[in-house]
């Protein structure tokens, strides 16, 4: 069980999140321009890195409030955590 | 390849087993190999056996980050099933498990497969509709199963908690008579000397670093051993395939994620068959040891490091005594991890790719190793002609694109 | 005539614990953003919502508990009557939504409101909730929203080994059960 | 008690209290103190098992949870009985009833054993090897294998036992309260930080408790009782906390920890009742301090497995600590120090030893002298290579060893013994470390695994940190404590210290025998009976891991986890792969680390808590009237209402032709409800759902659909336009919980911008659903005031109300195709209006309905189900629901995916209705649907969703999903059934009222 500290209400024990994929993927502003591989892309293609990833999490059971986390899925130690909207810390 | 039977040790025991043959060599990469399978577990092996003993591809290689067999193939709670809703996986699995039944004989290595039945559990009406649906579309496929009610359920499996008044009763449930458990060891180590003497190089302890290709077209491995030429590469690394696809810079539409199972202390027999539940949330089956064999569900993080959270394990176990409140006093021994790739419309990818050469096997979730012996048969085909066979057509990758999904979400969700 | 019902109506004496459900009584959940609706709502309250995490401020009256950045639980530390008593929410729901400061709504009912009394509250809580509440029990007036078997919960430290829990309705009597059964082992 | 095994001046046993015990039928006794182990030992009893497969006697070998052959099981009572259980851990108490396992007819005579003269023949893995043959026998192969294999029984019934969980937080956790642990504590606790101590066994203390040696000794006194004083002061901290029996079963990342207290496996039989039995603590530690000791290695040599062999230090403990002899004439075996610690505790006993057997050269520490002293003859550079006797040791054979350790030289002596001690050195309990992710390092010179790396916050101190001299324990303990707890205690400064100090060190992994290998049996794997033969061919067989040896000989793989096999499993694949041990790596050590009962994992979610359950605010009155009940996600929805002896096909007929004939009333409360405000809320709705809402006027209810990014259909529900900027959402009841986060992540991550907020208002909210011709009649007796004229309040609209002065919100909008109403009103008030409804209806008949009937009606409507009539592969355009989707919109969650290649094909599957030929004939749903039958494959073309006999049409309806539905419509299709096929045409989803003209009536 992961501890996660969450951006807002500090330390919390994982089951009090869930987790919600990989980050940064932002949905097309202009779906209907996009060719179906290119939406495809967006819908179901993801890196699934072994190693630093930047992902989505929210403190479901706690703010409600979803925010990033860099984590190194390779050992699972949570690197940083940050807000939404927030620029993700340099690797 | 000597062949192995009860006159084999007989003889053997004369010498102290002194003269056993090696199961497989231990070959050096050679140059150049007219295909390379990446990945040495039960379906890679079966890719590797099937292109050298039905396509006469005989100059092939395994290569394997660590040991044969080590992933998933030896971490999975060795379920073995076809009735699944849709036409095309019903196909698929129901092949496998056509090859399942002379398997043993097929390789000369007992797989101990074990024709006990498989069971699902119907807990609330959406699962009674689920599961009938599935029986009846079952039946048309020529796939034997059939739907039990709670009696028939409570007789068929003395020991489950079929009283009204727990919280989610047992409505009925399916049941697949030739489905079942094999040995997972026995499968991968069963392929791998099937292969090897066949000709097949097995090469362990070999890390695929890069692939090189030319163009849009695949050229040969760079590897911890060294650069291994070749014109095709079937990858079949499980829950490492986008670490694979990555090096292409092709993306998959896969997450792996871990999942876990456990075993409790060998007991004398106390449940012979299969009982699989999804609302309720546990499976179970006896080993041949006599461990009971329970399997937990996926986290919804992606990881890599063959552990899990321990809330799943409490779940899992929460609702085996649900259903089992007689095994409360057993013990869990061991509780281990994998790492399953997982697709989102659970079902798997057999399929070419847009670059020439290259192939994947891959995306088989929290269910692959029943298909083992089908999916290495397909694979196998679908390299060897640069063409899938029938029986995978539907399993492309370009299905994500057309949105023609094979959903198995209802079959297979946590199912396994 | 309707009559007023709650889920629960009892209140139980155990060793170190006294458990027993308040109601009726007022609860409101704020949303806003910018410091205008802090200030209204300090305004028409005279009490600022807390901005800091996990904490509360309130008087005699009422209490508002941090949730998240921009949501807020506010609720009274009286019994009201409910047929004669709908000022609050609709002065601020007039005050903060009808002039697009935020949003206003009525959980009163959404929520029950169990008080846990006694040395034994945290050695309770123990037994299904994850949350660490070392440093929570020193802090009076501090607040967290976490799971007690499995249930989301919001707990108020109203004083020492005195807390206040919010569970949603529907829940309630499954949470009062299994508190009622964890209490024979603490 | 006849042999006079028991010593009287003992400190830890209670010798005043006698417990009687019974062992395979026979009433025994014990003391007070007492392990089951001990008190079998003190009365003579050694077999007392057989071994999994070649059914070998077996004995009592160590007194802790490495023990691979004392497993029995515990109790008779078919739901109390428990299996596997080590002698040497189970406190006795009165009453407890103990048999052997796996052994019939009994562990005296076992006829299985007739499988050690066919041991030639089942070398390891030779199940793979044979059984092939016929094809179709492996099911009988198997029924006589499942048989023999298996240990204990199962019980049968359910427990009766109580468990427990809690969680602790702390700034310190020791793991073991050997002295390294209690120094660990003491200093933690002296520091003010908030220290938990835990020890599995009873009391404190480790083996250092009974260390009374003069070769041991801490400012001049015995080391057990400078120890004795240390662990007097931990009493007086009250932020340290002790727990004693429990163990330390997982060491997860993050210093999440799980550790099993026993709260009554020790107590009397009577004393045990409704009490907890084990409470699991769920530990988060700041910083862990393991400390967990070492285990000693046996010696692999031929027959090694004889009941009456010990581990020496074991036996040391048994006349130490438990008064026990464990035999009267001992011979020790050693390549280390140890067994002269034994030696010496023996002889201060009166118990004769025989020999030292060493195969070291020779040795001149301390220790060694002493026993040299006492007259203890040593063979020195020698070997057992062969013990006999068949139910318990008689005697041993003494070779002594060539110069490189690899063959047994010159004259064999015979050494009769009742009881051989063997010490292959010791092994550091890295366990936990490894579990926690860490890494390991070799030390080769006296062949041990040490904790290396870690990520964490822990170290590990004492002699699972490799120390094994009582000066360097101490001293490098204190430090390695300070350092990281970052204190400075100089409580243990300057200690006076006198320790014994090895000084030869020789080691052999497989000893040499007289014999060729293949007429031996070195046992490596006691329970699961692998030997040193079986890893030997495995590696010839190719098999090169250590991963692959361990499966294959399933070596390591027993219920002691291979605890006293694994290092020399390694040893003897290094040794003969010609590899260095270090770079072989060794196997992952997985949780637990000793078996943890299922109980305990679950504490108390069995049961009422196997699950949460949710009621809704009028659930009493559905459970006075008699409901079944529907478990709808966590919820109990009312099912439907039988009248005396209805059956549920008569209840719903009955409810749902009174629904349409008068008036029906519905609990809806389970709905999800979502309050929206903000001024982006239109917007916000229009890119939810797949419709416009824009212009949805305020006290307006519009239908909406939402899609998955997919396209597929997710869920439904209504949605009411409450101000400008304030709507209420409806969403199944399943789905709310789901939605409500959906849409949370679309505004805090995608749309930002948008001035939204939501807020579940499920709970708050009770749902009476009124329906019916004389549901306005009803409610306007409720509410007199409301004006419920078509025009004022017309269809999908809604109304503030006031009910006796509470206000509710009334929604004139219907899922029956009735003219119908929603009141809600706030939860505490809902069961009373409830009641005022039926009181109100009394006139009209008004019939209380569930989910069933429910259903039933709107499916003459053809109104769907989302997760029944759909199942995340329709997308509205197959649910002929196009009007739906808005073609204005320039966006909403789905849309893209609706024109995808394979989305926009005009034959997918559809939703249609299905008539019977036969109107009686009520299909099954989940039937599949199809043009023929007589061509295989049989192609099918679709499946029945729902299904039903409609007594306001008289007939059997469903709606089902047809390929290319939407054109086939009077077409006739067939529903094969197993035994019939019956004969359906495809027809209009709506059934009954196409006009809509009930919804005004």
């Amino acid at each position: 069980m992961f501890l996660i500290n969450c951006p807002y209400c500090g330390e919390r024990d994982q089951s009090e999140f869930s987790a919600g994929g990989e980050a940064h993927i932002e949905r097309p502003k202009q779906p209907t321009e996009l060719s179906d591989d290119q939406w495809a892309e967006f819908l179901f293609m993801r890196k699934n890195i072994k190693g630093i990833q930047y992902e989505r999490w929210n403190h479901t059971h706690g703010c409600r409030k979803w925010f990033n986390m860099v984590r190194d899925t390779s050992n699972d130690k949570i690197h940083a955590v940050y807000k939404m909207g927030e620029k993700p810390p340099v690797k | 390849m000597k062949k192995y039977s009860i006159f084999a040790l007989i003889k053997n025991a004369y010498t102290y087993h002194e003269n056993w043959q090696k199961a497989w060599r231990d070959p050096e990469p050679k140059k150049e190999y007219d295909a390379i399978i990446i990945g040495g577990g039960g379906h890679g092996l079966a890719t590797a056996f099937y292109l050298a003993k039905k396509h006469s591809m005989k100059n092939i290689a395994v290569v394997e980050k660590g040991w044969i067999g080590g992933g998933n193939t030896g971490r999975n709670t060795t379920i073995i099933r076809s009735n699944y809703l849709w036409d095309a996986s019903a196909g698929l699995y129901d092949h496998a498990l056509k090859i399942w039944e002379g398997l043993s004989q097929e390789l000369n290595y007992n797989v101990m497969f074990s024709q006990r039945g498989v069971m699902n559990l119907a807990h609330n009406l959406q699962d009674v509709r689920d599961l009938k649906r599935r029986t009846h579309a079952n039946r048309l496929n020529g796939i034997d199963a059939v739907w039990l009610n709670t009696n028939e359920v409570k007789k068929f499996c003395p020991i489950i908690n079929t009283s009204p008044n727990i919280r989610y009763p047992v409505l009925g449930g399916t049941l697949q008579r030739r489905a079942g458990t094999a040995r997972h060891d026995a499968v991968a180590w069963g392929y791998a000397r099937g292969a090897d003497a066949m000709g097949v190089d097995i090469i362990q302890n070999c890390e695929v670093k890069g692939i090189r290709r030319n163009g849009d077209r695949v050229e040969g491995i760079e590897t911890t051993k060294g650069f291994i030429k070749t014109k095709k590469i079937g990858v079949v690394a499980a829950g490492h395939s986008s670490i694979i696809a990555n090096m292409v810079d092709l993306k998959l539409p896969l997450e792996s994620k871990p999942l876990q199972a456990l075993v409790s202390e060998p007991v004398k027999p106390i449940i012979d068959t299969v009982v699989m539940s999804n609302a309720v949330h546990a499976y179970v089956s006896q080993s041949d040891k006599g461990e009971l064999v329970i399997g937990a569900g996926t986290d919804a993080y992606i990881s890599y490091t063959q552990r899990g959270s321990h809330d799943v394990v409490e779940g899992t176990l929460k609702a085996i005594l649900e259903l089992y409140p007689i095994f409360s006093r057993m013990k869990m021994l061991r509780q281990w991890g994998g790492i399953v790739d997982i697709c989102p419309d659970a079902s798997p990818i057999i399929s070419k790719t847009h670059i020439k050469g290259l192939y994947f096997n891959c995306g088989w979730g929290t269910g692959g190793f029943k298909a083992t012996p089908g999916s290495g048969d397909l694979f196998a085909h679908t390299i060897a002609n640069d063409e899938p066979h029938k029986l995978n057509a539907d399993f492309n990758i370009n299905r994500f694109v057309s949105g023609d999904l094979v959903d198995e979400h209802g079959a297979a969700a946590v199912a396994h | 005539m309707l009559n007023y019902n709650s889920p629960i109506l009892d209140s139980k004496n155990y060793s170190g614990l006294k458990i027993s459900v308040i109601e009726p009584i007022i609860k409101i959940n704020l949303r806003g953003k910018n410091r205008d609706f802090i200030t209204k709502i300090g305004k028409e309250l005279s009490i600022i919502p807390p901005t800091e995490a996990n904490t509360s401020s309130g008087n005699e009256n009422l209490n508002i508990l941090w949730l998240s950045p921009d949501e807020w639980l506010i609720y009274s530390n009286n019994k009201i009557d409910f047929k004669n008593n709908n000022s609050l929410e609709d002065k601020l729901f007039n005050e903060i939504s009808k002039v697009k400061l935020g949003a206003v709504t009525n959980v009163t009912d959404h929520w029950i409101m169990i008080n846990l009394k006694g040395e034994k509250v945290f050695e309770l809580l123990s037994g299904g909730c994850p949350y660490n509440f070392n440093d929570f029990k020193n802090l009076k007036g501090s607040v967290t929203q976490t799971l007690v078997n499995h249930i989301d919960v919001i707990i108020h430290n109203k004083d020492i080994n005195d807390l206040n829990l919010f569970v949603r309705r529907s829940f309630s009597e499954h949470l009062w059960s299994w508190i009622n059964d964890g209490s024979r082992f603490i | 008690m006849s042999k006079n095994l028991r010593i009287t001046n003992n400190n830890f046993i209670d010798q005043t209290s006698r417990i009687s015990f019974k062992f395979d039928g026979k009433t025994l006794y014990g003391f007070k103190g007492d392990t089951l182990a001990s008190a079998l030992l003190a009365n003579n009893i050694h077999l007392v098992g057989r071994s999994f497969k070649y059914h070998r006697p077996r004995g009592i070998m160590t007194c802790g949870s490495e023990e691979p052959n004392a497993i029995l099981q515990i109790g008779n009572d078919s739901s109390m009985t428990e299996p596997n259980t080590r002698a040497t851990e189970i406190e006795l108490y009165e009453g407890l009833e103990a048999s052997s396992q796996n052994c019939w007819p009994s562990v005296n005579f076992d006829i299985g054993a007739i499988n050690n003269f066919f041991s030639p023949l089942i070398p390891a893995a030779f199940y793979y090897k044979t059984f092939m043959w016929p094809a179709n026998f492996w099911k009988l192969y198997e029924y006589f294998i499942r048989k023999s294999a298996g240990l204990g029984r199962s019980p049968t019934e359910p427990d009766k036992d109580i468990y427990d969980h809690r969680y602790l937080h702390c700034d310190v956790l020791i793991v073991g309260g050997g002295i390294s642990g209690i120094m660990a504590a003491k200093t933690a606790a002296k520091n003010n930080l908030n220290t938990v101590l835990i020890d599995d066994k009873n009391i404190l203390g480790g083996t250092t408790l009974f260390q009374q040696n003069e070769c041991f000794k801490i400012n001049n006194s015995y080391s057990n009782e400078w120890l004795k004083k240390e662990i007097e002061t931990l009493n007086s901290f009250n932020n340290l906390t002790i727990k004693t029996r429990t163990t330390l079963a997982a060491y997860h990342s993050y210093n999440y920890l799980l550790a099993r207290e026993n709260l009554t496996d020790h107590l009397d039989l009577k004393d045990k009742k409704d009490k907890i039995r084990q409470r699991l603590w769920k530990i988060r530690a700041k910083k862990v301090i393991i400390a967990t000791g070492a285990m000693e290695r046996p010696l692999i040599f031929d027959n090694n497995d004889r009941p009456g062999i010990f581990l020496s230090s074991s036996i040391k403990k048994y006349i130490d600590f438990y008064g026990v002899k464990c035999g009267q004439k001992i011979s020790l075996f050693t390549n280390n120090d140890s067994a002269y610690e034994t030696a010496i505790s023996l002889n201060n006993r009166g118990v004769s030893v025989n020999s030292v057997v060493d195969i070291r050269d020779k040795t001149n520490s301390l220790i060694v002298k002493q026993v040299e002293k006492l007259g203890i003859k040593i063979h020195w550079k020698s070997s057992v290579i062969n013990t006999n006797g068949y139910k318990k040791i008689n005697c041993i054979e003494i070779m002594k060893l060539s110069d490189d350790g690899t063959a047994a030289v010159g004259k064999k002596i015979n050494e009769e013994c009742d009881c051989l001690g063997i010490s292959g050195g010791w092994t550091p309990r890295v366990h936990l470390f490894t579990q926690s992710g860490g890494k390991l390092k070799f030390r080769d010179e006296d062949n041990v695994f040490l904790p290396d790396k870690s990520e964490l916050s822990q170290i590990s101190i004492g002699s699972c940190n490799g120390d094994f001299e009582l000066d360097e324990v101490v001293k490098n303990s204190v430090n390695l404590t300070n350092k990281f707890l970052n204190v400075n205690n100089n409580d243990y400064e300057n200690l006076e210290i006198i320790a014994s100090k090895e000084i030869d060190k020789k080691n052999i992994w497989l000893l040499p025998s007289d014999k060729p290998l293949g007429k031996t049996k070195p046992f490596l794997d006691f329970q699961n009976d692998s030997t040193a033969n079986d890893i030997k061919l495995a590696l010839r067989e190719g098999f090169k891991s250590i991963e692959h040896v361990k499966r294959y000989t399933t070596t390591g793989m027993a219920t002691d986890q291979g605890k006293l096999s694994n290092m020399h499993a390694l040893g003897i694949i290094a040794e003969t792969a010609g590899v260095k041990m270090g770079e072989l790596g060794t196997t992952t050590f997985r949780p637990p680390y000793t078996p943890l009962t299922f109980g305990a994992i679950v504490g108390r979610n069995v049961g009422e808590f196997f699950d949460i359950t949710r009621k809704t605010p009028i659930h009493d009155w559905h459970v006075k009237n008699k409901a079944e009940f529907e478990n709808v996600g966590q919820w109990k929805r009312a099912w439907y209402y039988p009248r005396s002896n209805e059956n549920m096909h008569e209840a719903v007929q009955r409810e749902s032709k009174a629904a349409r004939d008068s008036a029906g009333i519905l609990d809806a409360s389970t709905l999800g409800k979502i309050d929206i405000q903000g001024t982006d809320a239109s917007e916000f709705l229009n890119r939810v759902y797949t419709n416009a809402w824009s212009k949805l006027e305020i006290g307006k209810c519009r239908y909406g659909l939402m899609l998955n990014e997919d396209g597929m259909v997710y869920d439904d529900g209504v949605t009411t336009r409450l101000s400008e900027n304030h709507y209420l959402m409806t969403t199944t009841t399943g789905g709310a919980a789901n939605v409500l986060s959906k849409m949370e992540d679309y505004l805090q991550t995608e749309w930002p911008e948008l001035d939204v907020y939501l807020t579940s208002v499920t709970d708050h909210y009770a749902t009476v659903s009124i329906c019916g011709p004389n549901s306005k009649k009803i409610l306007s007796k409720v509410i007199p005031n409301l004006d419920l004229s078509d025009k004022k309040f017309p269809h999908m609209s809604f109304k503030n109300a006031l009910i006796d002065n509470i206000k509710c919100r009334v929604m004139r909008i219907s899922f029956t195709g009735e003219h119908s109403y929603e009141i809600n009103i706030q939860s505490s008030y809902g069961k009373s209006t409830w009641e005022k409804c039926i009181d109100a209806g009394k006139e009209f008949n008004i019939t209380p309905y569930g989910t069933e009937t429910m259903h039933l009606l709107r499916a003459e409507k053809g109104f769907i189900i989302a997760g029944q009539d759909t199942d995340g592969t329709m997308t509205p355009v197959d649910l002929q629901m196009d009007w739906i989707i808005s073609k204005k919109k320039y966006d909403f969650i789905g849309k893209r995916s609706l024109y995808r290649s394979d989305t926009i094909r005009e034959d997918r599957k559809q939703l249609v209705g299905l008539l019977t030929d036969d109107p009686k004939e009520i299909l099954e749903e989940g039937a599949q649907i199809v043009s023929e039958t007589n061509k295989q494959p049989i192609e099918m073309l679709g499946h029945v969703t729902s299904s039903y006999f409609s007594p306001n049409l008289n007939k059997s309806i469903a709606l089902a999903v047809l390929k290319n539905g939407k054109k086939l419509k009077g077409q006739k299709m067939i529903v094969p059934m197993k035994d019939k096929k019956i004969n359906v045409t495809v027809t209009d989803t709506i059934f009954l009222d196409k006009e809509n003209k009930r919804l005004n009536a």
